[in-house]
């Protein structure tokens, strides 16, 4: 069967709308967040009509249909980052939660060493920031090189026997660059050190395997692959998560509580405090279900065509200069670039006049703009729905945004 | 399907009619176990007789419970049921209740392995009380080892 | 205009449903979640179909709606609280988190002493018992009487000059009581300490204002107001939630990051790290929507009605017994009770059977169960769309349970 | 609706030849304000001659500054409408120009008082990019008060 993008569109609702009468959306936004196709919508709707109920602990038909449909989802999502058993899988609000929770449990003190990226997101950089503050332990982080890319000539100076941590992103979501994991992981794994990876852009746009990856930890959101806002993935090893400490207490995550000292459930359960995301969980497995159905191979074959065009395109484009990979090898499809002499924000407000909607600003990923010397870029990311049309769409906008400002 | 595929009257008999309940002596391990979600809770006792090498056999098994017909009936069905056997034949049948438990249902399970336990695959239907019907076998399975192994688990 | 409750219900599609063919559902697991609304379901459905980006920084057209309707939603929630300014409205994933939030970065230390009470939900219990782990403070409470409500007798012993936050459940979801907030947070002011109020269940019956209650803050929770999973409520006064350093780190929280520190961003942003839940909030700022129509005086007298009945009714039950106050007065309409010789998990079940669905369990207050010297209740609660013929129903279903086990 | 509201020839010309731009001397404070969310920054010195008795005027102002061309043309008719100005007379216009940014496009301003800022009514109706065209004045607010009372705020 062949990837038929027209066919997919159909799909997605919004893809049908015009921003202003006449002029038609072109959403190249998807770095941000990605479009929901109608299964998800339809998913969501159907659990509150029929089968809304607090999960757990509940006996009555709802509860119990409640519950089988949210761990239903979790069970989705474990085989679809091939978990080897769906207790690994805890749901979160979001990447950054997950993200926190890790910088919160596991072990490290005064003289340990935490490893980043310059590249990081920042929500893989403050929560170390912020925990290195709180335990005396010292940040360090791996520089990158002028292409986008990390410096991987950094990794022995940086990562060393004081090194507890390595937490590094899979794929920028300002740069595009898809890191090597098993060049880091393994590096990190020789001084003993946990790997983290953040695989918020990862996981919509090539899928991952956990095993095959073998780092210790995964974050991702639902909200950037085809899923519901209010939910994240936070996936850990089985004995890893097992071992580490609570860190939000309350509802479901207990075993025995009394007022002078509780214990604590089993996984996941005792990293889900509280009533979970629910409708959330059960659209995030409809997304899982689409995303299956299309396949993680297919969507990624179409937007590395995707990308290979948009890059070759946008080069064409007098004073563009891109920030990150300037080809598609180990690359995703978010494209940040700056136009010379005109501001991101003039450029996102007049291609916004024309329908295309891009990103602009330092994407939470201010100190990879610093290094390269943009205080903001603006940022063109396709999905798995994005089209040739999209990108001319795009080229042609911004060829729009030249005549104005040099007229 | 209906509730009358749970509460089958072999159960409500066991319920209402409990065998070996109220803790006794002579026991080697006592462990107390809780279904969190609900507040059930068992004490159990277990002796058992012989050694590593000649193999162990479960003498006695006793206990104090408090929670739902279920979780009751289930203690007394899994008391009936070990009491006198091997370990291993023991296990043997702790493993197939555990498997019927699973089973949604589904399973056909075998009444001379199971005797009164082939009642529960009704339960098995709901997975909100499977966790009653294993709490006093997975209380003993932990007593059980402890005792055999001489640590707790 | 009269309370039409059955007008109300056509409002809510899941009312219609049968739990098995010929079975109507009699929804009375009020306590543990609502039911959401067409109107609810609908501007979400359109938030997704319409208007998704993501919010904040984006200065396209969909992500200016989006981020219109998500700012609106908070404004909304303010106004519905009669919060003096809108950034003090956090949105968190639960009620569970902003509590958390709370016991993390409200200021005390060895010596200090946290008080709750002993009909503390797990969720106002377990963050502060982790927190006193954490920090060397020191947990307190407060008990209960015999009738189910706070022992104030325990005040002046319990809220000492070392107290440094006093944290309190407005209604329980266990007994139904609802406390005296004035005299407990008069009692924690002369000892100038913080007060917390878990409004999870006051919040969708009674509705509150947080200026005439004078509290520094109130956590609530948007599945039981007739709003989405994946979101909740923190409140705070303004000086207190601005001086409070920041709890979980990442995108958006942030004023200027460099790899070297960062600094914060104005509230409501600083407590708000990464990508919220954007669909939910809408869904929220619709459920205000919703309860402000109805008014939440009417709902209140309705809820109060209904309770006066339930009470009458279920006494009349032989064997049954009440745990939590047995009149409607300073109570909502949460009854948690006890079959004499039949374990709450067989009532639950068989009371499923002719399709009425409640709790049973501890539901998340072990500690009251030990009071009262029960390891489970069986719990009926209602809401606004919940009718006499419920209650019939209800008891109706007791005398069948009755005769199930006698027989 | 569209963009050319909020892209004036006005803007478009202070943009594309700003002016009072350039750090000058003399100043008191000098400070730098930052747009979070777009990395648009300014450094902005401010010189005042008075007292508090007598009162204060607005002797120069004078900043570097990068950002789009809203922030950059907001930094070039702050500068025009403050220089020279009474502190009350500044402030006033200060005022008027955040009343205006938080009209949603519904304001009519006052020329005589705003003069060139009056160009900026259109960029009202963008709620992203209103922090744009106040970033300027939030720095010449900041700095003008430490000038004038002594202190940082
Ligand atoms: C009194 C009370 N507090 C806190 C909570 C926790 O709310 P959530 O599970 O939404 O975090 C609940 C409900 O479960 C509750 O009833
Ligand atoms: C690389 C990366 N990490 C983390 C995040 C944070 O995800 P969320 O905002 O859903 O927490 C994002 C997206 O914003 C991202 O692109």
């Amino acid at each position: 069967m062949t990837y038929d993008v027209a066919r997919i569109r159909k799909d997605f609702p919004i893809l049908d709308r015009e921003v202003r009468p006449g002029v038609p959306l072109v959403y190249l936004d998807n770095a941000a967040t990605s479009q929901k196709p109608h299964a998800v919508l339809d998913a969501m709707r159907d659990y509150y009509e029929q089968s809304n109920a607090n999960v757990h602990r509940g006996i009555h038909t709802l509860a119990e249909e409640a519950t089988a449909l949210y761990e239903g989802a979790r069970d989705k999502v474990a085989r679809f980052i091939n978990a080897p058993d769906p207790r690994e899988v805890i749901f979160t609000k979001n990447s950054s939660e997950a993200l926190n929770l890790l910088a919160h449990t596991l072990p490290f003190g005064p003289g340990d060493e935490i490893v980043v990226t310059e590249m990081e997101h920042h929500s893989n950089l403050v929560p170390w920031q912020l925990a290195c503050a709180r335990t005396g332990a010292t940040l360090r982080w791996v520089g990158l090189t002028d292409e986008g890319r990390l410096n991987l000539a950094d990794l022995d100076r940086v990562i060393t026997a004081r090194t507890k941590v390595v937490a590094f992103v899979h794929q920028s979501n300002l740069l595009g660059t898809v890191n090597p994991v098993d060049v880091v992981a393994a590096k990190a794994r020789s001084v003993g050190a946990y790997v983290v990876l953040d695989a918020s852009q990862s996981v919509p746009h090539m899928g991952i395997d956990v095993q095959a990856l073998d780092v210790d930890a995964v974050a991702f959101t639902g909200h950037k692959m085809c899923g519901p806002t209010g939910i994240g993935v936070l996936w850990g090893r089985f004995d890893l998560l097992d071992e580490l400490p609570p860190f939000l207490g309350g509802g479901e995550m207990i075993d025995e509580v009394t007022m002078a000292g509780s214990t604590w459930a089993q996984l996941p359960h005792k990293y889900e405090a509280g009533t979970p995301p629910i409708a959330e969980a059960v659209g995030l497995g409809a997304a899982v279900d689409y995303l299956t159905e299309l396949g993680m191979p297919a969507i990624r074959a179409h937007e590395h065509d995707l990308t290979v065009y948009a890059l070759e395109r946008l080069q064409d484009v007098e004073g563009l200069r891109i920030i990150g990979p300037t080809t598609a090898d180990d690359r995703g499809g978010a494209i940040s670039f700056a136009l010379a002499g005109i501001h991101p924000h003039d450029v996102g407000q007049l291609l916004d006049e024309v329908g295309v909607a891009v990103r602009v600003g330092h994407h939470c990923a201010r100190p990879a703009c610093l290094r390269y010397g943009v205080p903001a870029t603006t940022r063109a990311s396709v999905h798995l729905y994005s089209s040739r049309t999209d990108i001319d769409a795009l080229v042609e906008g911004l060829t729009h945004v030249r005549a104005f400002f040099s007229s | 399907m209906t509730v009358d595929s749970m509460y089958q009257e072999i159960i409500l008999d066991h319920y209402k009619h409990p065998h070996h309940r109220g803790l006794r002596e002579p026991y080697e391990v006592e462990v107390r176990h809780l279904n969190p979600t609900c507040g059930d809770e068992i004490t159990l006792r277990v002796h058992v007789e012989g050694s590593a090498e000649e193999g162990w056999r479960v003498a006695d098994v006793s206990y104090a419970s408090e929670g739902c017909s279920i979780s009751q009936a289930s203690a007394s069905v899994m008391a009936d049921l070990v009491i006198g056997k091997d370990i291993d034949a023991a296990t043997a049948v702790y493993e197939d209740f555990l498997t019927l438990m699973q089973s949604k249902g589904q399973a056909e399970p075998d009444e001379d392995v199971l005797e009164d336990a082939i009642a529960f695959v009704g339960v098995s239907r709901y997975p909100a009380r499977v966790k009653c019907a294993l709490l006093a076998w997975m209380a003993w399975r932990d007593a059980t080892t402890q005792a055999t192994e001489g640590s707790p688990t």
